[in-house]
């Protein structure tokens, strides 16, 4: 019971600090409760055993995005402006898809429950082989580089790509760079 | 009881994530959208990690003695997509700060009005 | 950044001890929690908390652009190269077995090098990052 | 040796190579190096293709871990034509870059164009390669990742705000996307498609898996810009560079639609899709709405990459349609369609780049008597404009006609008369950029502008050329089409 | 076989044609030479597969096949052969005319002109031999397509409203009617070959047949029935060389020849009568042939009227292949040539008349018929034989149609045909009797200026056959808008060979009734 209650505390908490974001128009605080929120949702990690994951989750949510959102703040303006027209249909679209995830939540494998087909069938298979096939016990960084090495190859790509856009789309731009006029004539 | 708790945890978690969205399709702010991106994933994230819980496990690091863990497989898909979601993040940061350059703004409105003129 | 005094001596001690800590948390992860994409990220973050108060310019003596575009090149091409190296072993691309006589071990390696792969890649593009978005001056 | 490993090859080459264009910097090494990676994948995918036909679905096991343990590759008929597509346009857009204004716009830093179009190859190949549902997303979000920047790199600064919105909704598609392999995972406890298609039945059909399949349309949908969700696609494409537009217009979309098909077909299976949903009715629906209410928005543009770019979302509604007839004749129509629509919208793309390279502009009224100057450049025009109309002899025809058939089969003329209906819009906004380009005089500040450099033309012609040929010689997309329907529908 | 040669040649030859007049586009001389050598060398291909379709033959080329079932092919069977002979050989004629007429009157992109102008004739040699629906539904799509640029010729804000209208009208048609008919045939039949008997019967019931039929009979826009005629009268902004060659004979005839292979080879003769799916068509076709002639009537610029002509004509062919009896068919095969050679004789007259003397409107051609009495004679032929009177073909054509008529003892259609042929007269006779016996204010304006002078001048162009003077005296013309003289002889020689094709067409009419009547056997 121990883990529920610290679970809905933490869930109250960050629901509290979405209110905040929602409602608030100060970017520095927003982004702030941005960074709050990662952190809660780390804690929640931590409370469900995926350590890794809040590690992580701490570092890039808490961490590094903070300060480039706060870098980014500096470039920009720190004030948002009142929203002018009523978000009614943004409001219905998320009820609606939150009703269409609530619906389907209604036969999901309870909370924690041992048995349901995602703790079974191919986790259990990692659980119980780590040790031989790999002799990691983390068994997280074993499926991680090993089994779903593949998957991991893909995310230091996404990384890599997100590096070159960033530089590409800010590094060294000469200021105030106008596209080229159209050729007259060939070259080469 | 135990068995509403057992879904009381993905509502909650549903509703943040439904939040975040709002945020994201609602707000005209680009930075304020990111903001929203960023808590709509995360929540996605905690709703994946609780489908990996085992009650009574431990973290996926093998020790003597230990018998029940929970589910590694959701974290290791989890660590992969926070790095997505901050390789994204980092990418729509740099596009405001290149739009709030042309534009002047970063308010969804005023560049479509400028827009609209040029 | 004259006056923040102690803030820079903080800095100074705690430098070290967060990069001890990264390249721990690196070569650590198969044992314990982390990995080379959280060593990487702490690793940035020494660099950026020093050039947040030291300036970006001392940051980047250390570390010049050159040497960041290397490692987020370079960390990558580790990672697929050691598929590569699986491949001309006779195994599937990303299967370590075959490096080493026992397939454990081979394994064990095969993780160290794409932790290490991933670790650097990581760090680099988060340091890069921040260094572009902390040297954009609007004009 | 190396040919039971072609499936990872043709990832693996791009992915490498963009790494080694940052390495050795350099206009021309990184030139170089793209050409050799896109035209390697497609040789691999080439062969890839003749083995599948020759001998069934390759499947390869990464890490030598056996699925659904590791992540496997898996590649039937349906995948090797979306890989020949992809690798195809790559190594047809590679060269055309080098000429075309972009390289000079990012200058010193062209070097990082040909590293982000590679990963966006690489992402696009992977996602037509992988067999593993999350593996699938991580590879989309390299395609989407990259080509939110090679959009960004427009002359436009529309270009930018384009390249956020699709971001933002791009990424709403992809956690959809996500969510859904959650729940599919949480539903069957493993993430390898085929194992979670072999599973989803004796799990059953519960409420979990209806709200995976909601999300993950919602979520394909956003991303391959399915009717009311197209709204970043005509802004992304018409102020992207003229390269990008057109590798993104031929592929992006295109892969979106195979993320569809694979979905709804092999993982929740026919049966589940459209005999216990009612999917096939709205999906026709909504085709339809794309079939019209974008051309005809088309037909009112004046910037000629706007009327394509709303084009291709109508293009999208056939392909749609297709998938909605749940028919043999159908989903063959609709996988032809994908191939061809690939060719037509490249070459179409293309050669707006090849205008936009002379008079900098893609208006209609600067186009005007464009043909007495650049008159190939135009006479490649017309030819990807009549394949786009669907005229005989072309690769448009083809797609339509099975289309046609299809429909007829099933006995819907209403649909039938609505599909010759749209492709009649199709001519309209194509001739008025025709007859703007062929029936009237050029502005007086255009008088004698050049006929584009070789450079730009070849690759346009190719596959313009590519239009005619496989509208006559129909044998390959088409054998490869029926026998990717097949599969799909027998997966069930 | 030697034979499929010819077929291969006939069409690529025009191709080749085109793309030399290209390369020779700056040199107008060579350019014409070539246009000319091409359609020569054409006629001749065409002519060499003549003995084979007398004997019996039906030579067959196969191209490609594109899906199953759905090939490129040709086969030259009499009633194509007919259309390609007549289509060549009218090509010659008019390249020669057009060489004066496009040079008389000084049009620009005449390159652009010939090459299209070539196109067309490939395609509708194509049709001609095509020896399926999908191969003739290609060649279709490509004359509209290759004859919209002659349409826009000028360039004009009214020739690009009109070129639209041609566009709009034949594509809209083709593509929404005629290919679904076709697909639905595919679907129906498995096969789109034209086979004699017809591919349908059985294949589809008989309540459809009426659907289907209506769908290829609008979808072929080309044969301009009612109400979707519209294009041809706007295609006259064209050079007058296209509207006489293409809006006389390749595209209109295109039109009806491929309404006949449809009623013959697609439907079968026999089998439309017993579902009496027709019967519609018959109506339609007989109040366009009497609607077309009223508004003949009403219009006062020389080549409307023409076109309106035109329209009603080709429903008297679309009428004979409704009636679908043996005689009718063989007639409305037999108005294919006869309109042909008629219609273009009368085209040829209007453009020699708008050459020499830059009149478009009837009433202004007072008298006109002294000056130009070459032209106007051919002209009064031409009407003769479009009105149908001996001793010239038309008159053998409406016979045939009328007897089919009486054979599906419709008689109704033969007081159709009556009323019309008395309708030709009203409209097509007065623009003649205009010439010769109309006052001459006009011309007494003229005499005021020089007489003699302009006598003998006129009889020096007539005599000189040297057509520089001509042209240029025809020119001078245009630039005093006094001294008209007769057309330059690059005019008038063609026009009179036509005219007396109708001639020729009423004597050996026997000839081509035997050619023509295995296609209904």
């Amino acid at each position: 019971m121990m883990l529920e209650v610290i679970d809905i505390i933490i869930l109250t908490l960050m629901t509290v600090t979405v209110i905040g974001i929602v409602v608030m128009r100060n970017l520095l605080a927003v982004v702030m409760l941005g960074g709050i929120y990662s952190l809660l949702a780390a804690s929640i990690f931590v409370a469900l055993d995926a350590v890794d994951v809040a590690f992580t989750e701490a570092a890039v949510g808490a961490g590094i995005s903070t300060v480039l959102f706060i870098g980014t703040l500096a470039l920009t303006t720190r004030v948002e402006k009142r929203p002018k027209h009523k978000p009614l249909l943004p409001l219905c679209v998320c009820i609606i898809t939150g009703a269409v995830l609530i619906y389907g939540s209604l036969d999901m494998a309870r909370f924690g429950d041992p048995n349901s087909p995602a703790n079974r069938h191919v986790a259990a298979h990692y659980l119980e082989n780590t040790k031989k096939d790999t002799g990691v016990p983390n068994v997280v960084t074993a499926v991680l580089a090993s089994y779903r090495g593949y998957d991991t190859l893909g995310e230091v790509t996404v990384i890599f790509t997100a590096g070159i856009g960033v530089i590409l789309l800010l590094g060294n731009w000469r200021r105030g760079l106008k596209p080229p006029a159209p050729h007259h004539e060939d070259k080469a | 009881m135990v068995d509403f708790f057992g879904l009381y945890n993905y509502w909650i978690v549903i509703v943040l994530a439904m939040a975040g969205m709002y945020i994201v399709i609602a707000r005209g702010n680009l930075i304020k959208k990111l903001v929203g991106l960023n808590v709509f994933q995360a929540s996605v994230f905690v709703l994946y990690i609780s489908f990996g819980k085992v009650s009574g496990g431990t973290a996926p690091i093998l020790l003597k003695g230990v018998v029940t863990y929970s589910n590694p497989l959701p974290h290791v898909l989890i660590l992969t997509a926070i790095v997505v979601g901050v390789a994204t993040t980092a990418l729509g940061l740099a596009l405001v700060v290149r739009i709030r350059r042309e534009y002047g703004t970063i308010e969804e409105d005023d560049i479509h009005s400028q827009d609209g003129h040029t | 950044m004259r006056e923040y005094l102690i803030l820079r001596v903080i800095t100074k001690l705690l430098f070290p001890f967060i990069l001890l800590f990264a390249l721990y948390v690196q070569f650590h992860g198969d044992f314990g929690p982390g990995g080379g994409f959280q060593a990487g990220v702490i690793f940035a973050a020494s660099f950026i908390l020093y050039s947040m108060v030291f300036g970006v310019r001392s940051a980047q003596h250390v570390l010049p652009v050159g040497i960041l575009r290397a490692g987020i090149a370079g960390g990558l091409l580790l990672y697929a190269l050691v598929g590569v190296v699986d491949l001309l072993l006779g195994a599937n691309y990303l299967d370590y077995s075959p490096m080493s006589a026992e397939a454990k071990v081979g394994q064990h390696l095969g993780i160290f090098l794409v932790e290490l792969g991933v670790g650097i890649t990581v760090a680099s593009v988060m340091m890069t990052m921040f260094f572009t978005f902390a040297t954009w001056r609007e004009d | 040796m190396l040919r039971e490993h072609l499936p990872v090859l043709v990832i693996i080459i791009p992915l490498i190579a963009a790494p080694l264009c940052i390495l050795f910097r350099g206009r021309d090494q990184a030139f170089g190096i793209a050409l050799l990676a896109t035209w390697g994948s497609f040789a691999c995918s080439a062969v890839i293709a003749a083995k599948v036909m020759a001998s069934g679905t390759l499947s390869y096991e990464l890490g030598g871990w056996p699925p659904p343990i590791g992540i496997e590759l898996r590649i039937d008929a349906l995948n090797a034509l979306i890989l020949l597509i992809v690798s195809g346009i790559g190594s047809v857009v590679a060269p055309y870059a080098r000429n075309s204004l972009l390289l000079e716009y990012v200058e010193d830093r062209s070097y990082m164009f040909y590293c982000a179009f590679l990963l966006c190859l690489c992402g696009l190949m992977g996602v037509a390669v992988t067999g593993d549902a999350f593996n699938l997303f991580v590879f989309l979000e390299i395609s989407s990742l990259s080509s939110y920047v090679l959009i960004a790199l427009g002359f436009d600064r529309r270009a930018l705000t384009a390249s956020y919105q699709y971001l933002i909704m791009g990424t709403i598609g992809a956690t959809f996307i996500v969510i859904s392999i959650g729940l599919l995972y949480q539903a069957t406890g493993t993430l390898n498609m085929a194992d979670i298609a072999q599973r989803l039945p004796e799990h059953g059909y519960d409420r979990t898996v209806i709200a995976a399949f909601a999300f993950l349309v919602i979520g394909v949908a956003l991303k391959m810009a399915l009717f009311p969700l197209h709204q970043w696609l005509p802004n992304a494409y018409s102020y992207a560079p003229s390269t990008v537009s057109a590798f993104l217009a031929a592929t992006a979309t295109k892969v979106s639609v195979y993320i569809l098909l694979r979905f709804l077909f092999t993982v929740f299976g026919v049966q589940f899709s459209f005999d216990i949903l009612p999917t096939a009715v709205p999906l026709t629906i909504l085709a339809i709405l794309a079939m019209f209410i974008p051309s005809i928005v088309a037909c009112f543009e004046h910037n000629v990459k706007k009327v394509l770019a709303y084009s291709s979302v109508a293009q999208i509604g056939y392909m749609v349609l297709g998938i909605g007839f749940v028919t043999m004749t159908g989903l063959t129509a609709g996988i032809l369609h994908l191939f061809n629509h690939a060719l037509m919208k490249g070459a179409l793309f293309l050669v707006l780049g090849a205008v936009f390279y002379r008079i900098g502009s893609c208006n209609i009224d600067r186009m005007a008597g464009l043909a007495r100057t650049m008159p190939w450049t135009m006479a490649a025009f017309v030819g990807g404009g009549l394949s786009l109309i669907g005229i005989p002899m072309t690769a448009g025809f083809i797609s339509k006609w099975y289309l046609i058939q299809a429909a007829i089969e099933k006995g819907w003329w209403h649909i039938a008369v609505l599909i010759v209906a749209s492709s009649l819009i199709a001519v309209i906004y194509i001739w008025r950029v025709i007859e703007s380009a062929y029936f009237r005089e050029p502005p007086e500040d255009l008088q004698n502008v050049k006929e584009a450099p070789l450079s730009l033309l070849i690759p346009a012609w190719i596959l313009v050329f590519g239009n005619v040929y496989f509208g006559i010689e129909t044998s390959l997309p088409v054998s490869m089409a029926e026998l990717a329907a097949r599969s799909l529908l027998g997966a069930n | 076989m030697h034979h499929q040669i010819y077929i291969g040649l006939a069409i690529i030859l025009p191709l080749l044609g085109t793309v030399m007049i290209w390369m020779s586009g700056s040199r107008p001389n060579q350019r014409e030479v070539v246009t000319v050598i091409t359609s020569g060398l054409t006629f001749l291909c065409v002519l060499q597969l003549l003995p084979e379709v007398l004997a019996g033959h039906q030579p067959e080329l196969h191209v490609t096949e594109l899906l199953p079932g759905l090939e490129i092919s040709f086969k030259v069977e009499p009633l194509g052969m007919l259309f390609a002979l007549i289509a060549s050989f009218l090509w010659i004629i008019t390249s020669f005319y057009a060489i004066g007429y496009m040079r008389g009157h000084h049009e620009p992109n005449q390159t652009r002109f010939y090459m299209c102008f070539a196109i067309a004739i490939s395609s509708a040699l194509a049709i001609a031999f095509s020896g399926n629906m999908f191969t003739l539904f290609i060649a279709y799509e490509v004359l509209t397509l290759s004859t919209y640029p002659l349409v826009t010729h000028s360039q004009t804000d009214e020739a690009r409203r009109a070129g639209r209208v041609y566009l709009g009208i034949l594509m809209s048609t083709s593509i929404g009617l005629l290919m679904v008919g076709i697909i639905w045939t595919w679907a129906a039949a498995g096969t789109l070959d034209f086979t004699p008997g017809g591919i349908l019967k059985g294949k589809i019931d008989d309540g459809l047949v009426i659907v289907l039929l209506f769908l290829y009979m609008y979808g072929i826009g080309k044969a301009a029935l009612m109400p979707i005629h519209r294009w041809l009268p706007a295609a006259m902004v064209a050079p007058t060389p296209v509207s006489a060659l293409l809006h006389a004979v390749a595209v209109v005839k295109a039109g009806v020849f491929t309404v006949l292979k449809v009623i013959i080879y697609i439907f079968g003769a026999d089998f439309l009568t017993e579902t009496g799916a027709s019967i519609w068509l018959m109506y339609v076709a007989g109040a366009t042939v009497l609607l077309a002639s009223l508004v003949a009537l009403t219009k006062d610029n020389l080549k409307a009227r023409l076109a309106y002509s035109t329209v009603s004509q080709l429903a008297y062919i679309v009428l004979a292949g409704a009636l679908a009896t043996s005689h009718s068919l063989v007639g409305g095969a037999m108005h294919i040539a006869m309109h042909a050679f008629g219609k273009i004789t009368l085209f040829f007259c209007a453009g020699a008349i708008m050459v020499a003397s830059h009149k478009t409107e009837i009433s202004q051609m007072r008298g006109l018929g002294w000056r130009m009495p070459f032209t106007f004679a051919a002209f009064l032929i031409g009407a003769l034989s479009v009105i149908g009177l001996p001793p010239l073909g038309g008159s053998w054509s409406k016979w045939y149609i009328a007897l089919g008529a009486a054979d599906a003892d419709q008689l109704v259609f033969i007081a159709v045909l009556m009323i019309s042929s008395l309708l030709n007269i009203a409209y097509l006779i007065p623009v003649f009797a205009r010439g010769f016996f109309g006052p001459r204010e006009e011309e007494e304006a003229q005499m005021a200026g020089s007489h003699e002078d302009h006598g003998d001048h006129g009889d020096h162009g007539d005599h000189a056959g040297d057509h520089d003077t001509a042209t240029h005296d025809a020119h001078d013309a245009s630039d005093a808008g006094k001294r008209i003289a007769e057309a330059p002889m690059l005019c008038v020689v063609p026009l009179w060979i036509t005219a007396l094709g109708c001639v020729a067409l009423f004597v050996y009419s026997d000839w081509l009734y035997a050619m023509l009547s295995p296609i209904v056997k």
